[in-house]
């Protein structure tokens, strides 16, 4: 076991896993950008270690150099690099294993460069798990053109070291190809802090994304966890998870359960890893392995009993997956929303600021985690996801109608969030019926025809009495917009924010 | 006071000139009477949540640049709003000229990554001026009009606030 | 189905039950003090009414007159009672029926007096249940030395419609009897309202405490629930649940699901209750049905999936209940505390006043309800429960060590808590083992004792590190005593907070 | 400066007289070096969190009638402490005459539901004078002296906050 343990992350992955630590008896120490002075896992770490600003202005957290000579100056036994950050970093995962501390994340036998999406497509292709046409990895432009036309469009230019919805771009024709690719290499330079490999991948419009978590200890003994659907995105980061999928077989599920098993059996996986698929027309094609705890894991953990963040730090400390499976429920069904500060009706612009006032919902079956509390600062500089909201429900249905009502419950004043875009997906004729994709939620218009369809007569009525009433009594407010001058009038919902976007005050 | 307020449909809505606020009071829209009361004010005195037919409704105003209602958040639920008359003129405003600022403002907080240009050089409009940064994501800020960089307000690697004036672009020389 | 309910209750079985009437598609309508004006059940209601104060200055909640005639105002179908209050008022009951509206509490077809314990109390002798010796229930004070002598000592004076820990008395000798009866009596006329019936019952001493929920509706169809083991209270309140008990075989499991079978059969009971035993030397006792939702239903909910508070109010309604029983869960173990404002270092007085700063606990398997927020004001005039928090582990030790992490991580400034006293009951050795009966913590020296327990050399090093800096840096602050005077000096440790207890301020 | 202070076992406490507490400093207890930074303060200055050893402890001092700490909350855990000598005497204050207040202070917030006696009434030590409800709970609260009731001063069913003024017990005529 490891006496101490360094975590280079932040937000509730960062607090999730102090206490996973903690629980396991081990000392808990984070590295912290001052942003983060006043966040859950700075609060709970027996010791929280400040990161200094970068040359770069890039985010600390990316700071190879300094979390390594920080990690070997507390004599810590491992790192814990959340998601994200550091997680698949090649280059850090080398410099602790230079200085003898353990990274936590998975190892495989079969594959050294475990990380490199492409390396384990390619061996899972070879393993006899169906995977979607693709190309060699490389870096030259000169192969981008001849892959583009072997594979056609639509198809996804991917880095191999990208995550989180970072370092992948969809490409429908040949016009975009370029700009795509620049794109990509720009975002492993400055976001993923990765080498520019990419490969591009045959895109399948329409298709469900699912993932099974799986644990596997040093002696082999491997537990498969019920799948995740993870079909509500934007920008690849899901919104909304379900488990178990409501568009899974039971066939389908033990076929992949059987794959997975093979797969991880061959690459002799040690830890904690997730097997992503995607779906459509009845196949099922591999598409990734992750090496990290992602935000969706808690709905699983939630269904079956299983502390995941727990048992990845306690297998990869060298201790075995003790898991009595008759303790492991399969039953109900859970679904859950991730809450970002964000504004979906500005392209999903985020909404950093303070939190004015919070009300969580609570209630039997109703769970939440947020780092959030009233009059904290949502930082402009990092990911905008401010809380997990889980539901449990004996069956579908009643989950989803939880969910719809808790929903309602959850009130932020301060910055904008998707809450109510949320109420209105989970509340819509569409998602009962499980006929949303990852691109369901892409078009503004859906978006806004979603929330319109959650607004009673009686409600517009309210909000017109509102506007009636604020300007007869609080009459008209100081005009943000200097007299003759109209570029600041609307800025912010003029003005996108997207991987990359160029935006301009709007004349 | 008569308002005439679009919200989905076209709301008539009626408040009495004689009301007191400080106690529950009757709203007519349309055909139908609204008890309200406000339950909670900021400190600057607008409101901040009602009590609407004896529901509790936390609600946010957001105004246009002339001042008037443009958006009415219920409960984090936007609802677009036009108030198309009132039945006095004490509201209406002078519509401002249109004209081309030079000022350019931070649009949401962020992190000020890199310049493109420096004081006193020539740009064009659409031309990039510099990336912001926020939640993993940047934003390349583009000239709004031709001119001259007057002057750079914030040094790079300053985390700026919403508003913030960053850059001030003169007319061309 | 109900159209329209009306929750007569506060905190959070009311915000529970106002979630739990909307997930079931009905209208939620609270009746509410002015002092809850800020709390969850009445923001999230579809609409609230205000109560008007009492003449008598007893809590509104208890009004049976104004909270009937606001039920016929508003043409509700249905009063939910929550717990505590009226909820087992028989005259509250009675006014409803009389206009026509249902009251969501238990019926029985055997017994019509359902919430009278000793009716209840009979009904199960005669279903060859085993019961404490006790006495016939009575008012006039000359049954009382003839019934204690019958008994012998120690016995407790039970008020036959009381609950929440109200309306009973231990009586250890003849001295405390006169005494203990006339306490009773006052509650029962203050704070219960109901009539001054009592009855007597063997007390037995370090006995263990378990519930079973059970669901039954106008069918017939019958659901009984893992049982909660109860065992640690203050004040008959209790402070920990656990499920299941880490202390019933299964062989006296089934023997006391089949016993509940019978009895609820028997007595056809109709709706949502809890069978509540007294377990001693491998004895079990049955000691009483409760007709309402308690606190610790939560941590079955968790358990099992089972959402007991919209079960009831379905079954009630006249739904059936329609839980497939493969989907109920009854593997893992559930640990929770209930967090109080209050000073377990004086005698567990009242802490009343505003939240200054509030840090909940989150995380993988970590479950909070609370109606507490920066800045809300816990009142002065009732309950002071703020919080629940429930964990759940595969195992037992696992919940356990989750519970302890959990309890460090919530942090409550502005109010005194049970926090750090729950953290060392947990962390104990003495709860690991299962070596604890209700009245464990009644001792201050125990109390103390625990909390001791906690704290290490180094942070007792560290609070004298921090004395001597805040008189060196702070300086010495006025003293609240005027010059001279001494008696405001320590008085709210001196000055003992009981059901009924005489302090004087100390000279 | 040098502090002897009692916590469980007595530490001896050393924190150097030009300490700069802006910057992180050093404290010595017993034989071994604390390093502490103040992380935030109450408005009046009081100290509210503190990072000792890289460790976030929040803080609240609780002080005797003298001012001197009598019991530290450290994350919410009371630890009691005593401070038993001070190298200066500078903090040294007057022991305060002990004698007996007739004023009544409310201990806790709660209601006053009953007097059990009235303005110019003489009363006994240790007679009960009023009931005060919080919480289910009802406190009787006795007299501290034998004297006469000088004034009542809330009303019966008035909710009082912490150490309000509920009445004053003026010396026997």
């Amino acid at each position: 076991m490891f006496n101490t343990v360094l975590i280079a992350n932040r937000g509730l992955i960062a607090a999730n896993c102090v206490r996973a630590v903690k629980e396991l008896g081990m000392k808990a120490i984070i590295a912290y950008d001052q942003e983060d002075a006043e966040s859950a896992a700075v609060r709970n770490a027996d010791a929280a270690y400040v990161l200094r600003p970068t040359p770069d202005y890039s985010r600390p957290y990316l700071d190879v150099n300094q979390i390594v000579d920080l990690a070997s100056e507390l004599k810590v036994d491992a790192v814990h690099p959340g998601y994200g950050f550091l997680a698949q970093n090649m280059e850090f995962a080398q410099a602790l294993k230079d200085r003898g501390i353990a990274f936590i994340a998975p190892k495989s036998e079969g594959v050294f460069d475990f990380a490199n999406k492409h390396v384990v497509k390619a061996y899972a292709a070879r393993a006899g798990l169906p995977i979607l046409p693709g190309s060699e990895s490389f870096v030259e432009r000169e192969w981008l053109f001849r892959f583009a036309n072997a594979i056609q469009y639509p198809l996804v230019i991917k880095s191999v070291y990208g995550y989180g919805g970072v370092g992948m771009k969809v490409i429908h024709s040949e016009e975009e190809l370029e700009a795509g690719f620049n794109e990509v290499r720009h975002l492993c330079d400055r976001h993923l802090k990765c080498s520019p490999d990419v490969f591009l991948e045959k895109y399948l419009p329409g298709a469900q994304h699912v993932e099974f978590p799986v644990l596997r200890d040093a002696k082999g003994v491997t537990i498969v966890l019920p799948e995740q659907e993870c079909s509500v995105q934007r920008r690849f980061q899901k919104l909304v998870v379900e488990t178990p999928s409501p568009r899974l077989s039971p066939q389908m599920r033990s076929r992949l359960e059987s794959e997975i098993r093979v797969l991880v059996n061959r690459l002799e996986v040690f830890g904690f890893a997730t097997v992503e698929f995607l779906i459509k027309d009845g196949h099922a094609y591999f598409l990734e392995i992750n090496g990290y705890i992602q935000p969706s894991h808690t709905a699983t953990t939630l269904l079956t009993g299983v502390d995941l963040v727990k048992e990845q730090i306690n297998i990869l400390s060298g201790g075995d997956l003790e898991i009595d499976p008759g303790l492991i429920n399969r039953h109900g069904h859970v679904v859950g929303s991730f809450i970002y500060a964000e504004d979906p009706d500005a392209d999903f612009a985020p909404s950093p600021g303070v939190v004015e006032r919070l009300h969580l919902p609570f209630g039997e079956e109703v769970y939440v985690q947020s780092n959030i509390f009233s009059g904290a600062v949502v930082s402009p500089l990092y990911d905008s996801m401010v809380a997990k909201l889980m539901v449990r429900g004996l069956t579908r249905k009643e989950a989803l109608k939880k969910l719809e009502i808790a929903l309602r419950e959850f009130f932020v004043e301060g910055v904008k969030t998707n809450i109510p875009l949320m109420r209105a997906l989970i509340s819509s004729e569409e998602y009962a019926k499980g006929d949303v994709t990852p691109t369901y939620l892409d078009r503004p218009e859906q978006r806004r025809h979603l929330v319109e369809q959650i607004k009673t007569a009686q409600e517009q009525e309210i909000a017109a009495l509102v506007a009636a009433l604020s300007l007869h009594r609080d009459g008209i407010e100081e005009s943000p917009v200097l007299a003759g001058e109209s570029n600041a009038a609307d800025i912010s919902a003029a003005s996108r924010w997207m991987n990359r976007r160029r935006s301009t005050p709007q004349v | 006071m008569n308002y005439t307020v679009r919200s989905g449909k076209t709301h008539s809505i009626n408040i009495d000139r004689s009301t007191d606020f400080s106690a529950p009071f009757t709203i007519r829209v349309n055909d139908r009477d609204y008890s309200v009361a406000i339950r909670k004010t900021h400190s600057d005195g607008r409101i901040k949540s009602l009590l609407i037919n004896n529901r509790v409704y936390p609600v946010e105003v957001q105004r246009r640049g002339d001042g008037f209602p443009s958006r009415i958040f219920l409960k984090g639920v936007p609802f677009d709003v036009n108030i198309e008359s009132v039945e006095s003129t004490r509201y209406k405003p002078d519509q401002p000229e249109r004209s081309v600022s030079g000022d350019i403002h931070a649009a949401l907080p962020g992190q000020v990554i890199k310049y493109f240009c420096g004081e006193g050089d020539t740009v064009e409009a659409g031309q990039p001026l510099l990336i912001l940064e926020a939640m993993k994501m940047e934003n390349e800020i583009l000239a709004p009009k031709t001119g001259v960089v007057k002057r750079i307000c914030v040094r790079e690697g300053i985390i700026v606030a919403k508003d913030d004036l960053l850059m001030e672009i003169g007319d061309p020389e």
